[in-house]
C-alpha cells in the first residue's frame, strides 16, 4: 500500500467546510443526514452505554439533527475577512488568467460585496514582495503578470503565485485572450449563479457585459444571455489561443531557462529596453 | 523610523526590529524557542516576530485569543527537585548515574558549578560562556580523566544575534571525549518514556548544545569532534524521582539543527524594507481592547503574509489562535487540516469549494482539483439520498 | 566504446575481483558454521546481483549435501528464485512449495528438476532443496513441520520483518541473509507501528535488524559491486548507501543507448527528445514541469511520462550491452514507470493501455523493488508537493526509483520540488534504542540526487 | 462505567482526582490530596480500585457457549464497557494500571489486593484500546471524530469540548466559534492546566499544614473537603459532556458488523479476567513472539474494520470510490457460463459488465470484491472502457459462478479492494523463541516499579518563580 488515504471523516469536512462556508442550509442539512447516517456504523458504544446506564434511559436528550450544526445561517467573522489580499485570491482564482485591478476589484465586488480599494493595489504589492519567504512555496501570493520578452512586471496587471508561468506570461495575443477567456469564464459563472442566487447574479452580469462588449455578437440588446457569449467568445478564443499558446511555452521556456525561481515570480528589473526590441 | 529601517547599518536595522517589537513581551532566543521556530519557519509573521525578538506565546496574553501554554506549578515543582536531586550533597546523585550509566567512575570527579557565582544576567552568562569555553579546551587538550560542567553555556549567533544556550551538564569520561547531558523529570519506565515526542525535544536540545559545543572547540582550534555525537539524558526511572541515565546517538540529529540555524534568516535581512510603521506594540497593549489588539495582529499578517497549519503551529506559536481565526474569516481550507488543504490545490476558499461540490463551473486555475471535488459532492448526495430539506433561513 | 568484435572484456575485472573476493569469504564463513546457531549477512547495494550470488551459494550447500531451505518475502521472489536455480544448476532437484492458488509459472514448473510437493511430501522425502516464500514456510513448518534443514537463505533480507523471521527461523540453526538496505523498510497499517520501536521485540523491524540487535557480532559483509547500474548510475546510487563502497561491475561506455533523429513534425516534441537525447547520453534525465499547485495525480505530468516513452519507442530506441553482441531494438517490456501513489498508477495505467503500450510496466516503488529494466521513468515523489512528509521523503523509494535500470533513467518533476529542502527537516520523535532517522536521510539523500541530477536538467 | 481523571501537573502516575460511575448517572469521585503520598494515595483509590474490580468480575460471571468447529468457548455475554473523554485519559489510566499491578510490601505489609487486580485490568484494557474496532474502553474523542465530520483539524479533534461544540454549538452560533469558545474555556484533562493547579497548589500546601504528617484517615479525611470541592467542580462538565456526548451516539441503528466485533472484544475480555483471576501475571514488556501476534492480530483487525464500515455505510465508500480503490454503477450484462482456460483446462469464471456514472481509471488485472460477497472470491477487471458519461467496465469472476456471488441483472453494484475475510488466523507461533529472536538479555520480568515512592513529594513552583519555565517540559 503506498497511499495513505484520508478518513472519510475528513472528506466528509470538506463537503460540511464548503456548506458552512457557503452559508448553505439546503446542503447543511444534507450533510448533517449523511454525518448521521455514517454513525450507522457503530452501535457497540450504544449496547455498552446502554448496559452501563443503569435505568434512567433518557432517549428523549437525542438532538434533533435538523438543529445541527451547520444548518444555522452563518455570520461571518469579519476580522481580516475583508483584507484586500484575501479577496483579490479568491477572485484572480476564480477568473483563472491575469487580469487588471479593475476587472478583479469589479469582480470581486459583484461576487462578494467586498469592495477593494484599488489605490491599495500599489501597497498591496509591495507587501506581496516583501512577504514572499523563498523557502516555501506556501502561501499563495498576488503577483504581477509579466511581460513576455524581457519579463518584467507589468504593473496593474494580477496573477497568482501558484500559477505556472505560462499564464503569467504576456505576448501580443496573450492580453486579448486572457480577456476572452476571462468573459466565457464570467459567463459560465453567471449562468450557473442565475439560478442559485439572483442578487449576485445581477451583479455579475454588469461585469460580464462590460467585458463582453468588444466582442462581435456576444450581446444583444441590454440583457445578457450567457449561452449567446459563451459561444460568441468561445469561438473568437480558439483562434486566438492557436497564437497565443506557443508563443507563451516559448517564452515559458525562456523564462525557466533564464530567470530564478524570484525572477520567475515577481519578474526580472531590466534596466534599459534594446531600442530595435520593442 | 522606517526611514531609517531602510539604511544598511546594521545598528540601525536592530532599531527597527527593536521598534517591530515596541513594548512587546521580549524573548531571546533559546534552544526550545529555535525548536518552536522550526515548527513555524515557512510563517513569515512568526519569522518577524522571531527576528524581533518578540516573545510570540506572550504578545497576545489578556485577549481571548491568549493560547494556554502555561505549565502547572507541580510539574515545573518536580523539575526543579529532580535538578536539585541530582545536585544536592556535592553532586552526590549526579556523580552516581554517570558512573553507573557510563561506566566510568565520576566518584572522585571535579565538579565545575558553573550555576553558582554568576549574576543571573547577560553579563553573568557571558562570563559563564568564556569559562565553559575555557574549560572545555583544557579538558580536552588536558589529561583524560572524568571532569562535569554543572550549567555550562554555549554562545551562538542566531540570525546574526548573540544568543546564550545553557547545557544542563558535561560530562567528560576518560578518553577526553565531552557528552553533553540533558536532564528531564519525566519518567522512563519498563524502558521507554512515557512521551517519544518529548524525548525526541529533549534529544533535540541535547543534540543542540553537542553542535555548540563543536563550534565552541572549533573557536578554539581544537578537533571539534572531541564533543561525542552520542549525547546523554536523565531522566527518574519508574514513579519515584531517582535518576538514571540513557544514552543516545544523535548524529543525525545534529545535521538537523544545523540546517536550522542555518535557516534563521539574519535580522538584517528581515530589517530589509520592513513596512512602514508594522509593530507588535498596540497587539501587546494589554490597555487596548482585544478587538483593537486582535486588529493589529491581522494587520501584521496581512502586511508580512503567514502560513497557517494547525498541526505546527497549534503546538508551537502562541499566535496559532489568532491566525486559525483569521484564516477561517478568509474561508482558508487550512483550517480543516493539511490534507484537507492539500486536496484543494488552486481553490481559494471554503466558499468556493462549496460551489465546485455543487457543479459550479471552475477556472483554468480552479479545474485540477474540481474534478474531484464535484465528484465528491455527487457521490455524498448519491451514497445518502436526502428528502427535500426543510428551509428555515432567517431573512 | 566497444566494438563488437574486438573486444577487451567489458567488464572492470579490478570489481568483479573484488567482488568474488568477498563472495567467496561469505561462503567460507557460512560453511565454516553449519551446524552452529550462526547467521551470515551478505548486504548488497542495488543490483548486485544478488539472486545469482544466492543461486550459486545454494549450488555450494548441495555439493556438501546440505539439505536447504531458500526463502524470500513474495511468491513472484521465489518463482525467479526458482527459475534461476534451474538454469544454473539443470536438473537439479527444487521443491516449491506453495500456498494454494500460488503454483509456479507453467514454464518454470515444466523445467527438469522442478516439483511443487505439498508439505507433507517435501518433509517425508526430505527433499534437499525447498523454495518456498517466508510466510508459506513458517506456515508449514507450525502445521506439520519440514524437517530439520541445514541452512536457512534468506533473499531480500531487508524486506522482511521481524515478525515473519520469528517463525522461519526456527527451520535451521545455520542461516545466510542477503539483502539491499537501501530499499523500503517494511511497513505496516497500523496506527501506532512505533508502539514497540527501540525494543528487542520490535516486530517491525527488519529481518537482519532483529538478528545484529540480539547478536551484534553477527557478520556484515558487503558486496562492493553493481552488476545492474552502470558507471553513470553509480554515483547517485552511493547517495542511498552512506557507509557502504561499490563501484559498476561493468566498464564505462559498454552500455549504450541509441535513439533515431527527431523525424519531421515533431517539434511539439522538442523538450521530450531533449530528455530523451539526455538520458541516452549521458544515463540520466531530469525533466521538470514549471511549478504550479496540482493533485497528487496531476494529469499534465502523466501526459509528460506518456510522450518520454512513445517518443523513445517511436526513435526505435536501440541498445547495447555486456550481454549483447551489437544493438538491439528496445522492446515496451523493457521500460518501467514508477510511481509513488496507486491513483498515479492507476492513472498512467490507463493512458498507457490506450496508447497501446500495455507492455509498460507500471507500478509503485513498493512493487518494483529489486525488479530491472533497460529503461525507467519515474515520477518525483515530491512533485508538485508543498510540504514535505515523512512518506514522500522515505529514501528507499527513492532509491528503488533510481536503481532498478541497467541504460537511462528519466526522473520527472516540476521546478518548484528542490525549494522544498531549503526548509528544515521536520522534528522526529525519539525512541530509546533506536536512533536511526529516515526523514534526515531521505532528506540529505534527496539533496543530494537533486544535486547529482543539475546536469541532466532538462525543462518541459 | 464512565471514568473521568486529574492527574497532578507532571505526574504521570498520580490521580489527584479520580471519578467514576454509570455514564449520565451520577459519580463517586476519589481524592488524595496528597497523591504523592503513597498512604494517602492507595487510601484514595481503594473505593475506585474495588468497584472496577468488582464491575469487572460481574461482568464475567455470566457465560454463553460459543461453538467453533469443533471446540466451544465460554464467552462472557457482556464485557464492561469503560467510556472516558479521550486517548490521553487511555494512556493515563494504562500509566496507572502498570504502577499498580505490581506493587511492592512495605514494612512487610502487602498493599490492598484489589489495587493490584484494578491495576492488572487498566493495563488490560489499554492494550486492549489499540484494536481497531474495540468497543471495550471507548474513548469520546476517537469516537466522535470517527462519527462526525467537523471542522476540525486532526489535532483539534483530540478536545471532546471542541468536537461536542462542532455537531451542536447552539442556535445561531457558527461552528467554528463554539468550538474555539469550548477550546478556551473547557478543561477535560488527565492532565491539568497551570490556572487548575495554581488553586490546587494552594489547596494542597493548606491540606499538608494542616494534617501535620499525619495519614490517618480519622485526621485526613475532613480536611479533604476543600480539594474534593476543587475537583468535583473540575469534574462536573466533564461527566455531563460524556454523558451528552453518548446519548447523542445512543438511540441509532446498530450496523451488521457490530456484533461480530464485539464479540471478540468479550472474548478478550473473558481471556482477560480468567488470567486475572488464575493469578497470571502480564509481561510489561511484549517478549517477541507476543509482539509478532500482536501485530498480525491487529493488522488483521484494522483491514476487516475498514472494510466492514465502508461497506455498510455508503457515506464510509466514497473516499475509496474517489481513489479508485472502488467502482459503483449498474450490471448492463451478465454471462453466467462464461468460459476461459485457466492453465490447460476451460472453466467457468462468469462474466459481469457495469456501467458507471463517472469516467472511471482502473487497471486491468485488478481484484475487486463484491461488496454483497466482499467475504467470497474476488472479481477481476478484463477491461475498461468510456461509455456515454461514464466508464464500462468488464468484470470476471475467479471462480465458478453460484448464486449468492452474483449481483442481479440491471441492479447497481459496488465492487471494491475491500474484503472482510481475513487470510486465516495466523497459528500461534512456537513459546520458544529461535536463537535469532533471544536477546542476550531477556525482556525483563514484571517488577514493582514503586520504589520511589517513600520519597517526600517536590514543593510545587510558580512559573513566575523560575527563570525559564519551559525547561522544564
Amino acid at each position: 500500500m503506498s497511499r495513505k488515504r484520508p478518513p472519510s471523516a475528513e472528506l466528509l469536512t470538506k463537503e460540511l467546510a464548503k456548506a458552512v462556508a457557503a452559508k448553505d442550509t439546503a446542503r447543511a442539512i444534507e450533510l448533517t443526514r449523511q454525518i448521521e447516517s455514517q454513525l450507522q456504523s457503530d452501535l457497540k458504544e450504544t449496547n455498552g452505554a446502554s448496559r452501563d446506564r443503569g435505568s434512567g434511559a433518557s432517549s428523549g436528550e437525542r438532538p434533533s439533527f435538523a438543529a445541527a450544526p451547520a444548518v444555522v445561517p452563518v455570520h461571518w467573522t469579519a476580522r481580516s475577512a475583508g483584507s484586500a489580499r484575501q479577496t483579490i485570491t479568491a477572485a484572480l482564482s476564480e477568473i483563472g488568467v491575469p487580469a487588471k485591478a479593475r476587472l478583479v476589484a469589479d469582480y470581486a465586488e459583484a461576487r462578494f460585496g467586498d469592495r477593494v480599494d484599488t489605490r491599495g493595489f500599489s501597497a498591496l504589492r509591495r507587501d506581496e514582495r516583501r512577504a514572499w519567504a523563498s523557502s516555501s512555496p506556501r502561501p499563495t501570493y498576488i503577483v504581477p503578470a509579466l511581460e513576455g520578452r524581457f519579463f518584467q512586471p507589468i504593473r496593474g496587471l494580477l496573477a497568482l503565485s501558484d500559477w505556472p508561468i505560462e499564464r503569467r506570461l504576456m505576448g501580443p495575443w496573450s492580453e486579448r485572450t486572457d480577456h476572452l477567456a476571462a468573459t466565457a469564464q464570467m459567463a459560465r459563472q453567471l449562468a450557473w449563479l442565475s439560478e442559485r442566487d439572483r442578487a449576485v447574479a445581477v451583479g455579475l452580469a454588469s461585469v460580464v457585459a462590460g467585458m463582453a462588449r468588444s466582442v462581435p455578437g456576444a450581446l444583444d440588446g441590454p440583457h445578457v444571455d450567457t449561452a449567446r457569449v459563451e459561444a460568441a467568445v468561445e469561438a473568437e478564443l480558439a483562434e486566438f489561443e492557436e497564437l497565443d499558446k506557443p508563443w507563451r511555452s516559448e517564452s515559458a521556456a525562456r523564462a525557466r531557462k533564464q530567470l530564478s525561481p524570484e525572477e520567475q515570480l515577481w519578474g526580472r528589473q531590466v534596466k534599459v529596453v534594446g531600442a530595435g526590441e520593442s | 523610523m522606517a526611514k531609517r529601517s531602510r539604511s544598511g547599518r546594521t545598528t540601525s536595522k536592530n532599531e527597527a526590529l527593536a521598534a517591530v517589537r515596541g513594548n512587546a513581551p521580549k524573548a531571546s532566543p533559546n534552544v526550545r524557542r529555535l525548536a518552536a521556530f522550526a515548527k513555524v519557519h515557512s510563517c513569515p509573521t512568526a519569522v518577524l516576530a522571531f527576528a524581533a525578538g518578540v516573545d510570540s506565546n506572550r504578545v497576545l496574553t489578556g485577549t481571548r485569543l491568549e493560547m494556554p501554554f502555561g505549565q502547572s506549578p507541580f510539574a515545573i515543582g518536580r523539575g526543579v527537585a529532580f535538578e536539585n536531586l541530582l545536585r544536592q550533597h556535592g553532586h552526590a546523585e549526579l556523580r552516581r548515574v554517570l558512573t553507573e550509566g557510563l561506566e566510568v567512575d565520576f566518584a572522585l570527579a571535579p565538579v565545575e558549578n558553573l550555576r553558582q557565582g554568576f549574576q543571573p544576567n547577560r553579563t553573568g552568562l557571558t562570563m559563564r560562556a568564556s569559562v565553559t569555553k575555557n574549560h572545555m579546551k583544557e579538558i580536552v587538550t588536558g589529561l583524560p580523566r572524568p571532569i562535569v560542567l554543572d550549567g555550562a553555556v554555549l554562545r551562538a549567533e542566531v540570525g546574526g544575534i548573540t544568543a546564550f544556550f545553557e547545557a544542563d551538564e558535561m560530562a567528560i569520561g576518560v578518553g577526553g571525549e565531552i557528552l553533553v547531558g540533558e536532564n528531564k523529570s519525566w519518567p522512563v519506565v519498563d524502558g521507554r518514556p512515557t512521551d517519544a515526542d518529548a524525548l525526541g525535544s529533549a534529544l533535540d536540545q541535547a543534540a543542540t548544545y553537542a553542535l555548540l559545543g563543536r563550534r565552541t572547540l572549533a573557536e578554539v582550534g581544537v578537533d571539534p569532534d572531541r564533543v561525542s555525537g552520542d549525547v546523554v539524558i536523565v531522566t527518574p526511572r519508574n514513579t519515584g524521582l531517582s535518576p538514571v541515565l540513557h544514552r543516545q546517538n544523535v548524529d543525525g540529529r545534529i545535521r538537523r539543527i544545523e540546517r536550522l540555524l542555518a535557516a534563521v534568516p539574519a535580522v538584517s535581512d528581515i530589517a530589509e524594507d520592513l513596512p512602514a510603521g508594522l509593530s507588535f506594540d498596540p497587539v501587546a497593549d494589554t490597555s487596548a481592547d482585544d478587538d483593537a489588539r486582535l486588529d493589529a495582529f491581522a494587520e501584521i499578517t496581512d502586511q508580512v503574509g503567514n502560513v497557517y497549519e494547525p498541526g505546527s503551529c497549534l503546538t508551537s506559536c502562541g499566535f496559532a489562535w489568532a491566525c486559525r481565526e483569521c484564516a477561517f474569516g478568509r474561508g482558508d481550507p487550512a483550517v480543516a487540516g493539511g490534507s484537507v488543504a492539500r486536496a484543494l490545490p488552486g481553490v481559494a476558499t471554503l466558499r468556493r469549494v462549496s460551489e465546485l461540490g455543487r457543479g459550479a463551473p471552475p477556472s483554468v486555475a480552479e479545474a485540477p482539483a474540481a474534478g474531484p471535488i464535484a465528484r465528491a459532492g455527487r457521490l455524498y448526495d448519491e451514497a445518502v439520498p436526502v428528502p427535500a430539506p426543510r428551509r428555515r433561513r432567517p431573512a | 566504446m566497444i566494438r563488437a568484435g574486438a573486444a577487451p572484456s567489458p567488464f572492470d575485472a579490478a570489481v568483479v575481483d573484488a567482488a568474488a573476493a568477498v563472495q567467496d569469504e561469505i561462503r567460507r564463513d557460512l560453511l565454516a558454521r553449519v551446524g552452529e546457531q550462526a547467521a551470515v549477512v551478505a548486504a548488497a547495494p542495488a543490483g548486485a546481483g544478488k539472486s545469482y550470488f544466492v543461486v550459486e551459494t545454494i549450488g555450494h550447500l548441495r555439493e556438501q549435501d546440505l539439505r536447504v531451505a531458500v526463502v524470500a518475502p513474495t511468491n513472484e521472489q521465489v518463482h525467479s528464485l526458482v527459475e534461476r536455480i534451474t538454469s544454473v544448476f539443470p536438473g537439479t532437484p527444487v521443491s516449491f512449495v506453495h500456498a494454494q492458488g500460488r503454483a509456479l509459472p507453467l514454464a518454470i514448473a515444466a523445467r527438469p528438476g522442478v516439483s511443487q510437493p505439498s508439505a507433507r511430501e517435501a518433509r517425508d522425502n526430505r527433499d534437499r532443496l525447498v523454495a518456498a516464500t517466508i510466510d508459506k514456510l513458517a506456515d508449514a513448518h507450525l502445521r506439520d513441520g519440514l524437517g530439520e534443514f541445514d541452512v536457512l537463505v534468506i533473499d531480500e533480507a531487508y524486506q522482511a520483518d521481524a515478525a515473519r523471521y520469528y517463525t522461519a527461523a526456527d527451520v535451521a540453526s545455520t542461516h545466510l541473509l542477503v539483502g539491499d538496505s537501501g530499499q523500503l523498510d517494511p511497513f505496516s497499517t497500523l496506527d501506532d507501528p512505533t508502539f514497540w520501536r527501540g525494543g528487542a521485540e520490535d516486530p517491525l523491524q527488519t529481518a537482519v535488524g532483529v538478528l545484529l540487535r540480539n547478536h551484534p557480532s553477527t557478520r556484515v559483509h558487503q558486496l562492493p559491486i553493481t552488476r545492474r547500474l552502470d558507471p553513470r548510475a553509480v554515483p547517485i546510487a552511493r547517495s542511498f548507501y552512506p557507509d557502504h563502497h561499490f563501484d559498476a561491475a561493468v566498464r564505462p561506455g559498454v552500455r549504450q543507448l541509441r535513439l533515431d533523429r527527431p523525424g519531421p513534425g515533431t517539434r511539439s516534441f522538442a523538450s521530450i527528445d531533449r530528455a530523451l537525447n539526455e538520458a541516452a547520453d549521458h544515463g540520466w534525465a531530469y525533466v521538470t514541469l514549471p511549478g504550479a499547485a496540482v493533485v497528487m495525480a496531476d494529469p499534465a505530468t502523466a501526459e509528460v511520462m506518456l510522450n518520454l516513452v512513445t517518443r523513445l519507442i517511436a526513435r526505435t530506441a536501440r541498445a547495447t550491452c555486456e550481454n549483447r553482441r551489437g544493438f538491439e531494438v528496445l522492446r515496451a517490456r523493457d521500460i518501467a514507470v514508477a510511481v509513488s501513489h496507486n491513483d498515479q498508477k492507476d492513472l498512467l495505467r490507463a493512458i498507457f493501455d490506450d496508447a497501446g503500450l500495455g507492455a509498460v510496466t507500471v507500478d509503485t516503488a513498493n512493487r518494483l523493488q529489486g525488479l530491472t529494466y533497460e529503461v525507467v521513468v519515474a515520477w518525483h515523489p515530491l512533485a508538485g508537493a508543498t510540504v514535505t512528509d515523512a512518506f514522500h521523503l522515505d529514501p528507499g523509494r527513492l532509491c528503488v526509483m533510481l536503481t532498478r535500470h541497467r541504460q537511462a533513467c528519466i526522473l520527472v518533476g516540476r521546478d518548484t520540488d528542490r525549494v522544498l529542502l531549503d526548509g528544515v527537516p521536520p522534528a522526529t520523535p525519539g525512541y530509546l534504542g533506536w536512533d536511526p532517522d529516515p526523514v534526515l536521510d531521505g532528506w540529505d539523500a534527496h539533496e543530494l540526487v537533486f544535486e547529482l541530477l543539475g546536469p541532466h536538467h532538462v525543462t518541459a | 462505567m464512565g471514568i473521568v481523571m486529574w492527574r497532578l501537573g507532571g505526574e504521570r502516575f498520580r490521580a489527584a482526582a479520580v471519578a467514576w460511575g454509570p455514564v449520565a448517572g451520577p459519580f463517586k469521585i476519589a481524592v488524595a490530596g496528597e497523591p504523592r503520598n503513597r498512604d494517602l494515595y492507595f487510601h484514595a483509590l481503594a473505593p475506585f480500585a474495588t468497584d472496577l474490580s468488582t464491575a469487572v468480575r460481574a461482568a464475567a460471571d455470566d457465560r454463553v457457549a460459543r461453538t467453533r468447529g469443533s471446540r466451544t468457548d465460554r464467552l462472557p455475554a457482556n464485557g464492561l464497557q469503560l467510556v472516558v473523554a479521550n486517548r490521553s485519559t487511555v494512556g493515563a489510566l494504562g500509566l496507572l494500571g502498570r504502577y499498580l499491578a505490581y506493587l511492592s510490601d512495605r514494612s512487610g505489609v502487602s498493599p490492598d489486593p484489589n489495587l493490584m487486580e484494578a491495576g492488572k485490568h487498566l493495563r488490560f484494557y489499554a492494550r486492549h484500546s489499540r484494536t481497531p474496532g474495540q468497543a471495550l474502553i471507548v474513548p469520546l474523542d476517537r469516537l466522535l471524530s470517527e462519527h462526525w465530520a467537523t471542522l476540525l483539524s486532526p489535532l483539534e479533534q483530540a478536545n471532546l469540548a471542541a468536537l461536542d461544540a462542532q455537531i451542536e454549538p447552539g442556535r445561531g452560533v457558527h461552528a467554528f466559534e463554539a468550538s474555539a469558545a469550548a477550546e478556551r474555556i473547557a478543561r477535560i484533562g488527565p492532565e491539568p492546566t497551570e490556572d487548575i493547579d495554581r488553586v490546587t497548589t494552594e489547596l494542597v500546601e493548606a491540606f499538608n499544614e494542616d494534617r501535620a504528617g499525619s495519614v490517618d484517615p480519622a485526621v485526613v479525611t475532613p480536611l479533604l473537603e476543600p480539594i474534593s470541592a476543587h475537583y468535583r467542580a473540575l469534574v462536573e462538565p466533564v461527566w455531563a459532556l460524556i454523558g451528552r456526548s453518548v446519548s447523542r451516539e445512543r438511540g441509532l441503528p446498530a450496523a451488521p458488523s457490530v456484533a461480530g466485533r464485539f464479540e471478540s472484544d468479550r472474548e478478550a475480555f473473558g481471556r482477560h479476567v480468567d488470567w486475572v483471576s488464575d493469578g497470571g501475571r502480564y509481561r510489561t514488556t511484549d517478549t517477541p513472539r507476543q509482539a509478532a501476534m500482536t501485530l498480525r492480530r491487529l493488522e488483521q483487525a484494522r483491514s476487516r474494520y475498514e472494510a466492514e464500515r465502508a461497506i455498510e455505510d455508503p457515506a464510509c465508500m466514497v473516499p475509496y470510490l474517489l481513489d479508485a480503490d472502488a467502482i459503483r454503477g449498474t450490471v448492463t450484462n451478465l454471462n453466467e457460463d462464461h468460459r476461459t482456460v485457466v492453465r490447460v483446462r476451460a472453466v467457468q469464471r462468469p462474466l459481469l459488465t457495469l456501467d458507471t456514472d463517472d469516467p472511471i481509471v482502473l487497471p486491468a488485472g485488478k481484484k475487486l470484491w463484491w461488496t454483497a460477497a466482499a467475504h467470497d472470491a474476488p472479481w477481476e477487471v478484463v477491461s475498461v472502457t468510456r461509455h456515454a458519461a461514464g466508464s464500462r467496465a468488464v468484470l470476471m469472476l475467479t471462480t465458478v459462478a453460484r448464486n449468492d456471488r452474483l449481483p442481479a441483472l440491471r441492479g447497481r453494484a459496488t465492487f471494491s479492494t475491500l474484503r472482510t475475510r481475513s487470510e486465516g488466523f495466523p497459528l500461534a507461533l512456537a513459546t520458544a523463541p529461535p536463537w535469532t529472536h533471544q536477546p542476550e538479555r531477556p525482556p525483563a520480568a514484571p517488577e514493582p516499579i514503586d520504589a520511589g515512592d517513600a520519597e517526600t513529594p517536590a514543593a510545587a513552583v510558580d512559573g513566575s518563580a523560575v527563570a525559564d519555565p519551559e525547561a522544564y517540559r
